[in-house]
């Protein structure tokens, strides 16, 4: 089990993937010849060619409907947006193609694209490429949403999605890229549905995904040394669908949750989380379930300020420390 | 490239059998046995027929709009399948779910019709480019109405199309409206062939009322595309007779306009060539419409009727693959 | 006050602010000489001119986009988007740049930009003709996002919105332009923010928005008639920001709240309210609050499906049932 | 129309600021003084001087992409506010919330820079709407990329400017890349003038290095678009001597063209013909230089460093106006 970067876990899980078939190619905006702004498919251009690892020209709408429709004929495309802000322009062919087309010829056209894109903020890059959007993707039906918050599963989760027969949106992340962890040496695949405890606990669930699972991580353990309390994280990997029985299996046994994101609070997944706990074991709470998100604002360029706008594991342990009266 | 005379009344009565198919789609709108947006072929039959003469239906793929059924007919789509579809029965090709916007036939080749304006042109383009890795004979043809060419996707995708040499046929059915806005009203460059210079595409524009002409402007097309020569456009003139959809009266046309094109009228200028050769009697063409007429009442509409209606409790099939083993980590761990 | 048509009263805001000020234009496609698909700008191409009520070409980003660049000068269009399916076009713009513009000038530049468009499931008109998408609106920071439920706050809504320095997202509904109600002869503007009672009530609180507020109240009397419950109703017409003083006002009364939206539920307005709730007034909860929403698929054309996947009065019925145990 | 000395002396002051200008802020952003991303202009300087030159700063209104800070300061923007901004202050020109991206200068009618490419496209159609709707002399000016001419936005918006007659000049600064892609391997059509015949736009192509012949071309477009004439493009073929923006190596440049692209520096330019015209000497100009660069360092990057960040009390300001009495129903409400 070697430790890697998720750039490079990403990057493996591309050169496996186009080595075991020739109907796996990737694209996107300087994903070739310069590697990927994140590196994430450096040197696949010089080894599998410029018909399978594509630079593509501004156009996102259209490439990623490019590689929609190259995947109703088996292609199986790994479709790279340098950043999830520039996903606005491509949601008509996400969702209205790619998500809709199995549904509506009744099971006889599939589209399994894979698009991977780092949404979050990262530093000073201020309103217009700040944006996190899972929300809206997980509202899209017919679309897998899934967000890796380590490096193994960055690497098994784009295996996965690149074999399963249904669109899948990986949402990753720009801070996220130089993060170590380990890999496993032989081939694997992770679940695309399902979540993850990454820490047992027994006062209270910490649901994140992604970055924000670090967070979640840093705060339980500053919990446990300096405040006695025990936090169970969960790693909510996969956000459509969204792991109801997990949530509810854990909140059941602690009786508490926050879940925490790093995106806005509005119509979001704190707001899902919630609204499962409500729905599936509202008795068991033993308080109210609180989420910790962002400020709804544009993200400002100012570092201070934008760090304000933005949770970390300190605004956790101070929400968990609200809950508990402390 | 010209036809032979069989050929020629095969021609004749596909378009006659797609003309009275979708005027009793227009009946059934009426009578409410379909529902939603109905958006009828009558008028420019020439353009799918000629084109796809030319190319290979059933072999060949390709995409076009929601004016989808008789393109869907002309790749071999079983009209039965289609009209039950319209009737939203679990017979339907898309058995019931995808309706007349939505008519795919996946086994011929059809790849569907879509409802937002524009959004085949890069699905076209990424069908071309599959074909092109797998090394395929086949082609992609993509038909689109004149008022898509404004949507940013026209732009993209036929750069992309260029830029890489992708087998794809691009027709844009030019009909000289987008629902009821004139062409020359939303479009600075209203011959369409000349925008794609933009793109060093090879380009024609065709009289799209004379299936004769459309075919042998096809072969051509079709020709450039399949030996590898990389995209071309192909602008075919045309008129719709009906309404953009059903909700629509057509009060933004002039008659003068509507009737002027009715006089050249690809059906009855194929028949009447026919007719003044020699090759066909005017008894004949109306013993083929009777026969027509019978067939799709007969068969298609009955049953279309009588096929029963989806299941509610599979409202959630179809969503996502069922069983899919990469969804739990691949067959090792499923 | 005369009882007039849902697009009769938004054909007449339009129609009133285009006299009053001569900035005031609208633009869309088939707006001009066919007067809007619903009809909502009939006869103001021949009252304005070509220059005022512009037919545009189909291109949603980019029209929308020109609505903004124009906004920038004083300009206030009107931007009617046919279906908000075709929205997803023209999220970019929306998003990226009516909303951002003010925050990232440091309040500089601004965007009084309103964009109208049915959301919604009207008559099997298929997958990608049937979405709902205020959820995505909602998400975006900076715009304001209305939804009106009579022809009265269509007409008073579009007027302040018209009038109102920030971009506001009005989101209509297919299914209501014939509907018919009463509005003031004289002008008036309705509120952007807030939310309406619509029916008092003791025992529950029915949250409905746009068509849901009909539902809302159709059970509200089926469920005081025959069941001898006093269902107040919300009306959220102003979804973004959310009132959440109104909501918790209202559910600190009744201590029983049902959410009832169209849209599917994930990270939908149901989970949102639900997560106000929690976080204002869990303690005042008599009952896990509920919500009906649609089933989460890409809509099918068969009517008889496409009524299974979309809720109504009788599923809000049986929710408030369900949540008393009967 | 060629520029009196005077102006020629002006100009080679102001490209040369612009030039020392963007070279501190390489090294404020080593020095972690500056954030995010940023874009630099050295090398380009000739386009947005010529062709500003050629229009009226602070008076027509002018928009661009994220590489924009000597767009700003042409129209007339304080440099200091402008650097102030780089350095997330409160005194910055957005007040620290905008960044290198996003500089606006609403009074100087700089519309500002945008970070989504093609993104000002419509955004300058619709300045040029208002301006044709409020019956104004201003024209509106759009400077962008190559790369972003692939953007559906680009089609969308030349064609609704060239429908309408719009007052706009679209200025594309052709420097071959867009990030690491070289323009023929993202577009099939690299002379980027030809590509608007789709829209029937008159269009010119220009060196880009020599500013005397941009500003000649743009007098030209310049008054095409101010005399009702409509839309005017304009590329200009130049080259960025940095990498993209700050985290960029350049390593997919061959150097051979990086030196010959070198050899046609801009500044060097006008400033040798000055020379050999006898209206400089190499000592005016040292002296010119180092006014310059104390001015930046003494005066700029001090006001810069010495401003106060903004509060952070103040982070939900800006996102909706303040007591706008709409919201409550209108005054009479408020
Ligand atoms: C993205 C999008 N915008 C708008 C519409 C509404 N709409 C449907 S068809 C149509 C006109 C299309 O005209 P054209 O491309 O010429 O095709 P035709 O209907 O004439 O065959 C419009 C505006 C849509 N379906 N999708
Ligand atoms: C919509 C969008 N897609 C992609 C990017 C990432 N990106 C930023 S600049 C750039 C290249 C633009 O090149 P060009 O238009 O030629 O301008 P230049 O940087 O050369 O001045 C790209 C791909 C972006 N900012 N926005
Ligand atoms: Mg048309
Ligand atoms: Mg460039």
């Amino acid at each position: 089990m070697a430790e890697i970067m998720f750039w490079e876990a990403v990057r493996r899980a591309h050169d496996e993937e186009m080595t075991n078939d020739p109907n796996v190619i990737c694209m996107g905006e300087d994903i070739g010849v310069v590697g990927g702004t994140y590196k994430a498919t450096k040197g696949l251009y010089d080894k599998y060619g410029p018909e399978r690892v594509i630079d593509t020209p501004i156009s996102e709408n259209s490439y990623t409907g490019l590689g929609i429709g190259a995947s109703f004929l088996g292609v199986r495309p790994i479709i790279e947006i340098m950043s999830v802000n520039f996903a606005w322009l491509a949601l008509d062919q996400i969702a209205n193609s790619a998500a809709k087309v199995r549904y509506m010829s009744g099971g006889q056209l599939v589209a399994p694209v894979v698009v991977r894109s780092p949404g979050g903020t990262a530093h000073q890059l201020g309103a217009q490429h700040s944006a996190r959007m899972e929300k809206v993707f997980m509202g899209v039906a017919g679309l897998r949403v899934v967000t890796p918050s380590t490096p193994k599963q960055a690497y098994g989760m784009l295996k996965s999605a690149v074999r399963c027969e249904d669109p899948v949106f990986i949402n990753e992340h720009e801070l996220m890229y130089n993060m170590k962890g380990e890999v496993p040496d032989e081939e694997y695949f992770h679940p695309l549905e399902g979540s993850e405890t990454v820490r047992e606990g027994r006062d209270v669930t910490l649901f994140g995904y992604n970055i924000s699972v670090h967070w979640c991580l840093q705060a339980a353990e500053q919990l446990s040394q300096k405040h006695g309390i025990e936090a169970e994280v969960i790693d909510l990997y996969s956000l459509s669908p969204l792991d109801r029985q997990g949530i509810t299996k854990s909140v059941s046994k602690t009786h508490r949750a926050v879940v925490v994101e790093e995106a806005e609070p509005i119509v979001g997944v704190g707001a899902e989380v919630m609204a499962i706990i409500n729905e599936e074991c509202f008795f068991e709470l033993d308080a109210p379930p609180m989420r910790v998100s962002a400020v709804h604002v544009p993200i400002p360029y100012n570092h201070t300020m934008e760090k304000a706008a933005i949770p970390n594991a300190k605004d956790v342990v101070a929400a968990v420390l609200k809950m508990f009266g402390k | 490239m010209s036809l032979k005379i069989d050929d020629k009344k095969r021609l004749l009565r596909e378009m006659l059998f797609s003309r009275r198919f979708e005027e009793r789609c227009y009946e059934a709108y009426v009578e409410r046995k379909i529902g939603g947006f109905l958006h009828l072929y009558p008028g420019q039959e020439a353009c799918a027929h000629g084109v796809l003469e030319a190319a290979r239906p059933g072999f060949d793929y390709v995409i076009t709009s929601y004016r989808d059924h008789v393109h869907a007919l002309k790749c071999g789509a079983d009209p039965k399948a289609v009209m039950a579809e319209l009737f939203a029965k679990e017979t339907g090709i898309c058995k019931g779910r995808g309706g007349s916007m939505h008519i795919f036939d996946v086994d011929k080749h059809f790849m569907g019709g879509y409802a937002l304006v524009g959004g085949p042109f890069p699905l076209a383009a990424g069908i071309a480019k599959a074909l092109q890795l797998q090394k395929r004979e086949e082609i992609a043809v993509c038909f689109l109405g004149d008022a898509a060419n404004n949507q940013g996707t026209f732009h993209e995708s036929l750069n992309m199309a260029a830029l890489w040499n992708l087998p794809v046929l691009y027709v844009c059915e030019n009909n000289l409206y987008g629902i009821g806005t004139r062409i020359d009203r939303s479009t600075a460059v209203v011959d369409q062939y000349k925008r794609v210079s933009g793109y060093g595409i090879a380009a024609e524009q065709i009289d799209g009322q004379d299936v004769e002409a459309v075919y042998a402007a096809a072969v051509k097309a079709v020709k450039h595309v399949r030996s590898g020569k990389g995209p071309f456009f192909l602008e075919l003139m045309t008129y719709r007779y009906r309404g953009h959809s059903m909700s629509d009266s057509n009060a933004y046309r002039e008659k003068a306009e509507e009737r002027r094109w009715s006089k050249r009228d690809p059906i009855i200028m194929l028949r009447d060539r026919l007719i003044e050769a020699g090759k066909l009697t005017r008894e004949d063409y109306k013993a083929l419409d009777d026969e027509i007429l019978e067939e799709i009442e007969n068969e298609i509409i009955k049953f279309a009727e009588e096929s029963p209606e989806p299941d509610v409790a599979e409202l959630e099939k179809y969503v996502f693959a069922e069983n899919d083993p990469w969804v739990n980590g691949g067959p090792a761990n499923g």
